[in-house]
């Protein structure tokens, strides 16, 4: 079946993980006369414009399914639609959840949800006696960075500690120092602070030098996501732990589910899949860590 | 009307190397791409995408001719989206309220820009380096205090969702397209046939000597940012009303896209020189060239590094062929 | 005999931030009337033009034209006023045709209300022919760029533009600087022309033949300040030379010129 | 050595307008930040930013003054970063092997740039975001290729650390800052007072008559592309070795970022006119509008709009002061 | 008793794309020898002056210095065989000083090796010195910024640069045009003094008065040709204003201006 999969800017190093899930599912799908076709986000700034974009894209290419994140479903839903109606059978990964999965016709979800994800994160926070817990937003404003956030905040306010967010403007997207910096000025000027958690793992080395910089040993870090030096982080306890929804399986599952049921009619049970949240922590970083060497975690 | 005299005299013309550019990557991704992307729903992927950037391209494209730079629409299509979801989404009000604040608020923002510029040296880059700014800290801040949320749903029916945001041709062709080609049509009238084309070639060219002409500057200048933050706004209303949603960020990709845009068709960076069409063409080429590669069997990793080279050599095309033709035309005869 | 003056400077000073560059100049400008604005470098002439152009507004002093006290917001009002005037330099736009370039601010239009356009075909025809009308017959394309005329073809076009939109003065600012001999001299008759069709023509040079050609009237700037003000044949060649040169004797220069080159 | 002879003359100076809106933030902060802003803590935090902006942004300003644009930065910084992170990190060779690459890198690049700009007729503008864009897709694929992820990590120890990505001063201040010292030092020696600085002049008054005078614009403005590129290259493996891991994206904000530095600097965006002292104040105004705003109390959410009207004031202040400053100079007597 | 050319052009073409400007051009220029070059707006002087100055290369033909063919890449070639010239136009750049201004490209400096310091106290001297010597004694300060002279004042401070730097050959291209009288003569007099230094002069001049002053050898182009080659006393002036204005008869042109006037 030829396939095409909407997803993240391929710089965004969790995109890069659903990517190799997908190319890993890409020689299967190929063998039986198909094809895969990633179409991806260049950026995330006019998000919701771009990804109907490629919806209608993919649409045109007279695919025969589509993986498709619902990111904004105001705004992806009547393009969803389309597609459906032209016969181009739809699987929801990443974004979006059972209950839109079944009230568009798609037919699954694959994935987690931010929101829950970053519950997860105060949940853990909370259990491990932070009271208050800064969430660094590079990003603010895009949605799936708000509900991380939100998540955090609202699992630490149900357990009675504080949670809020630090947004950043868009001067310091991509300058680890001045990440760093705020981080540090934010901890400076407000000394209750005991934990810190960044929407994306790159922040989150910056975050651990503002930590160090600000001399608040105690502070603790977490990151949405991982990569190499946070994982480095967490195996020398620097690092608390790390919130991960094992994008390698969304992608490798989306994918081939999606051209197994178009050619041969498979349909799985399970609806909908989820692949996360899943937290990194001491207890479990070298199982992760051989993962991360073959560039799926 | 007989507009050139010859091939050089056509080539020697604003557009001429933009046309040959957009030329180029079209054969580049027929070949690459397959015949899908010229199929009606593949050219309709690029054609939605330079409707889109180019209504916005033109009024910074002008700014440009005129000597001046304007950063803001990248917080200006937010604004506009914002502006429509949270009065009619948010609050329920008519949509044609949203949509006639949303207009009214892009008129507003260019008439400080403007003003700024002519009342104070401040070079215009650093004024809507400003307003880009401080329109991103007010959406940001407003909407957040108002629906304690970031991203604002907005549901349009009727004539509204018919004339500013939906699909046709088979539910592949934004209405934007049609705005953008009526809005092409209008501005080469307005620049190429009307007299107000003319100040702005000579306010670009040099703005002392358009002063002592007799043309009013600086009314000009403010009109111009006028036009640019409210195409922007419009833009953003647009999409809002479409998608059915609005983000508070987002928006920013349209200020570089606009001058490359812009720039790939024609104008001088510096100034008092470039055409409309030749803009549109300069659309055109970006616009096929970042959807293009999604027809291609590239690695998509790659894909960034395709899009800069063909940009160059789009724009090397143009200099290039323009060259050769005017030294290839016959000689005059030796007087 | 004497018309009344059409355009007067009453006790004019002008400053550049603590730079005082004109101080008490009174100056009347007559209908059909030639004057020559003479001095030196640096003397302050085209500072006297910009402020009859309404370039820069005068620190103290009035501008009167007609006896009515008026007062220049900016180079449109100047225009309105009827004054066209020929900067120094500049007043061209390389990147534009000869016919866009010449009707910068005042383009015809043909067709009707809002659909008024731009009429490319009469603005170059007038164009060139107005240039053509200097003697220089080279051009005979009104889309050509203005940037690729000679330093001479540009000044000519300059020129040809105000007179033909100068109403009922017409401001010179050493148009000739730039002219070769044919052109000059057709400058020369054009001032003449102006000057017999009843407009205030005010015409500045460094070239005392190409003055005393044309002048009615002469005033000379020295630092700032009115040296000498005379009609016609109140003064010499000579003495007008040594004016000009900031009130040093020159003269005999041309004579020592050619004894020193030997 | 008499400088300046006056007041005047000073205010006249292209830093003295940079100058007071650096006075003005300042005050603005301290006032509404109170003392942790002043603490060293404090600075540091706003030196550490203003270092490595300010390594890039004074060769960005070098290339506008002699009326160029280098927007490649924004490549080159995770570029840098990643060539160390590569070499060094993944495959475990020395980091002095690294260094050496990352910088040569920033050199080639600067070449192409260089060469593209004086062989073409493109504006710069356009050849430096091809090379965005190129540079970008490469590092984006290899990185890919060779380490099957997008974040590589880096474990730095040694006298290279200390040099390159180290803090200093109760392990507050960046070694970049140092660096940006003197670097700025040496900057202002090179172009206020060798003569290669009048040559940079020169080609951003009058490309034309400057290589009528002589000067060899073409090989300048190659030397300042390359140095502009190799700054960004450096500044992004310094930013590897401190941070100990390298990413894919990021550093776009390096692009604006420096653009706006030197424009604040008192920088003319047309060329011609500026001063390394200027750029070196603007950088530090960003920085410390930027970065202060952590340290008052207003809501994060209204943070962009705070600093889009401290810039614009920051630059207003610029020139008002410095025509007040003139015109209220001594009146020279009449003559 | 006639010395070899310095410098010779032998059959010298230039065209721009489909444009021809100069056509066949032959001349050769003598050490302490002043050529005129003369001829209408638009004749190719400039050109000329382009080509010997390493701005343009001609698209046929040899430029010889002391007989042996030279082939100049870039200006910087033509400076290094001695060329100094002074373009129409430009030369100056109106945000520089006017120390800076006056050395660019060859700045004086102090110190030794990498730590070589431009020496900005004594360009200012030389340079406000250069400019004074042509008599504009209100300019003493070199920090003052270019665009702040006035148009005259501006043309002088590229002269004085020329002159200053004229190893060999000194190229004026219509520098009188923006000049007072007494500047004017000024440059006169420095054109002489070259010329007794042994330079090699060429210049261009629209003034009859200024070419016959200085002129020892005169070459007039008319549409992009020789037309005439003469030397000092081979013609009238009358002959060579005919000349000047491109071929057409311009007798008694002053004379009939006056009597148009009333
Ligand atoms: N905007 C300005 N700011 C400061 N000084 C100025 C300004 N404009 C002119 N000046 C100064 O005023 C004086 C007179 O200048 P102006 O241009 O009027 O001279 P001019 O008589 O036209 O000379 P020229 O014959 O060389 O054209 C000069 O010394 C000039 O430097
Ligand atoms: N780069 C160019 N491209 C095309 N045409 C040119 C170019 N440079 C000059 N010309 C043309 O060549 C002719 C000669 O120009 P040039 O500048 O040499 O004249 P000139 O004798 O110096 O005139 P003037 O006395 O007005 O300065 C003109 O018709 C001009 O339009
Ligand atoms: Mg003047
Ligand atoms: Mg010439």
């Amino acid at each position: 079946a030829d396939i095409a999969v909407i997803g993240g800017s391929n710089d965004d190093a969790f995109w890069n993980k659903i990517k190799k899930g997908l190319d890993d599912a890409t020689p299967a799908i190929v063998a039986n006369g198909g094809s895969v076709n990633y179409l991806r986000l260049q950026n995330y700034d006019n998000f919701a414009p771009d990804v109907v974009q490629l919806i209608r894209t993919a649409i045109s290419q007279d695919v025969d399914g589509i993986v498709i994140p619902n990111w904004v479903p105001e705004a992806e839903d009547p393009a969803i639609k389309d597609a459906i109606a032209a016969g181009i059978t739809v699987i929801l990964m990443n974004a979006g959840g059972a209950d839109k999965a079944k009230e568009l016709g798609a037919i699954n979800y694959i994935g987690n949800e931010e929101y829950p994800a970053g519950v997860a994160g105060g949940d853990y926070f909370a259990k491990h006696g932070q009271k208050h817990v800064l969430c660094v937003n590079t990003l603010p404003g895009s949605t799936n960075t708000e509900d991380r956030c939100r998540g955090v905040a609202d699992a630490m306010t149900a357990a009675g500690f504080k949670s809020e967010q630090l947004p950043l403007p868009t001067t310091s997207f991509g300058d680890p120092t001045a990440v760093a910096e705020a981080i540090k000025a934010t901890l400076l000027k407000d000394t209750t602070i005991d934990g810190v958690i960044t929407i994306s793992a790159g922040d989150a080395d910056s975050a651990a030098t503002g930590i160090q910089q600000s001399g608040l040993t105690t502070v603790a870090l977490a990151s949405f996501d991982m990569n190499e030096a946070g994982l480095a982080r967490i195996k020398a306890g620097t690092q608390s732990f790390a919130i991960d929804q094992q994008p390698y399986l969304q992608g490798f599952l989306a994918t081939s589910l999606l051209a197994s049921a178009i050619d041969f009619g498979t349909s799985l049970p399970t609806f909908p899949v989820l692949t996360g949240p899943g937290i990194v922590d001491a207890s479990n970083i070298d199982a992760t860590l051989v993962g991360v060497e073959k560039g799926a975690r | 009307m007989k507009l050139f005299s010859s091939l050089g005299g056509l080539l020697r013309r604003p557009e001429a190397g933009a046309f040959l550019g957009l030329f180029a990557v079209l054969i580049f991704f027929t070949v690459f791409g397959g015949l899908t992307f010229l199929k009606p729903a593949g050219i309709a992927s690029w054609m939605n995408v330079a409707a889109n950037l180019g209504v916005i391209a033109i009024p910074v494209g002008l700014l440009m001719i005129a000597g001046e730079l304007d950063i803001s629409v990248g917080a200006m299509v937010p604004l506009g989206a914002m502006t429509v979801a949270v009065i009619s989404g948010h609050y329920g009000l008519s949509i044609w309220l949203g949509i006639a604040v949303a207009l009214s608020f892009g008129v507003i923002v260019g008439l400080i820009n403007g003003y700024m510029v002519i009342r104070t040296a401040v070079p215009s880059l650093i004024v809507t380096l400003g307003s880009l700014f401080a329109v991103q800290g007010i959406v940001l801040g407003l909407t957040v205090l108002i629906t304690k949320s970031t991203s604002v749903a907005l549901a349009t029916e009727g004539s509204a969702k018919t004339i500013f945001g939906d699909f046709f041709f088979g539910g592949q062709v934004q209405v934007m397209v049609i705005w953008w080609l009526a809005i092409t049509a209008a501005y080469i009238f307005f620049v190429h046939f009307s007299r107000f084309g003319n100040w702005i070639f000579a306010m670009g060219g040099d703005k002392i000597s358009a002063r002592n002409a007799g043309i009013p500057t600086e009314r000009m200048t403010i009109l111009l940012f006028v036009l640019s933050s409210t195409s922007a706004a419009f833009v953003g209303m647009c999409q809002a009303i479409l998608y059915n949603s609005a983000q508070v960020a987002g928006g920013q990709s349209f200020i570089f896209n606009s001058i490359i845009s812009v720039v790939v068709g024609g104008v001088l960076l510096t100034g008092g020189f470039g055409s409309i069409v030749g803009i549109f063409f300069g659309t055109l080429t970006f616009a096929i060239v970042t959807q293009g590669i999604y027809y291609t069997d590239f690695d998509r990793n790659w894909s960034s590094l395709i899009i800069g080279i063909l940009l160059l050599l789009a724009v090397l095309m143009n200099n290039t062929f323009r060259k050769m033709a005017l030294s290839y035309a016959p000689k005059k005869a030796v007087k | 005999m004497m018309a009344n003056a059409l355009l007067s400077l009453k006790g004019i000073n002008k400053s550049f931030g603590p730079i005082d560059v004109l101080h008490d100049i009174n100056l009347d400008i007559r209908a059909g009337e030639v004057l020559c604005l003479l001095g030196d470098n640096g003397a302050g002439k085209s500072t006297v033009i910009r402020l009859l152009s309404g370039v820069h507004r005068p620190s103290s002093g009035v501008i009167e034209i007609d006896g009515q006290p008026v007062s220049f917001k900016s180079p449109r009002d100047a225009s309105e006023a009827g004054i066209a005037t020929v900067h120094q330099f500049g007043g061209t736009f390389p990147l534009m045709s000869i016919g866009r370039s010449f009707f910068v601010g005042v383009e015809p239009t043909k067709g009707i209300g809002l659909f008024k356009i731009f009429d490319r075909k009469r603005a170059n025809a007038i164009a060139v022919q107005a240039v053509q009308s200097f003697g220089i017959t080279r051009i005979t394309d009104g889309d050509r760029l203005v940037g690729g005329l000679s330093g001479g073809e540009r000044q000519a076009l300059a020129i040809a533009r105000a007179v033909h939109f100068g109403a009922r003065v017409l401001i010179l600012d050493e148009p000739t600087a730039a002219l070769g001999v044919k052109q000059a001299a057709h400058v020369l008759r054009i001032v003449n022309e102006a000057k017999r069709r009843g407009l205030a023509v005010i015409f500045i040079t460094h070239q005392v033949m190409h003055a005393m050609a044309v002048g009615d009237h002469f005033a000379v700037l020295i630092r700032g300040g009115i040296a000498a003000d005379f009609r016609k044949g109140e003064r010499t060649r000579e003495e007008i030379t040594d004016l000009m040169a900031g009130g040093e004797t020159m003269a005999g220069l041309e004579a020592q010129i050619e004894a020193e080159s030997a």
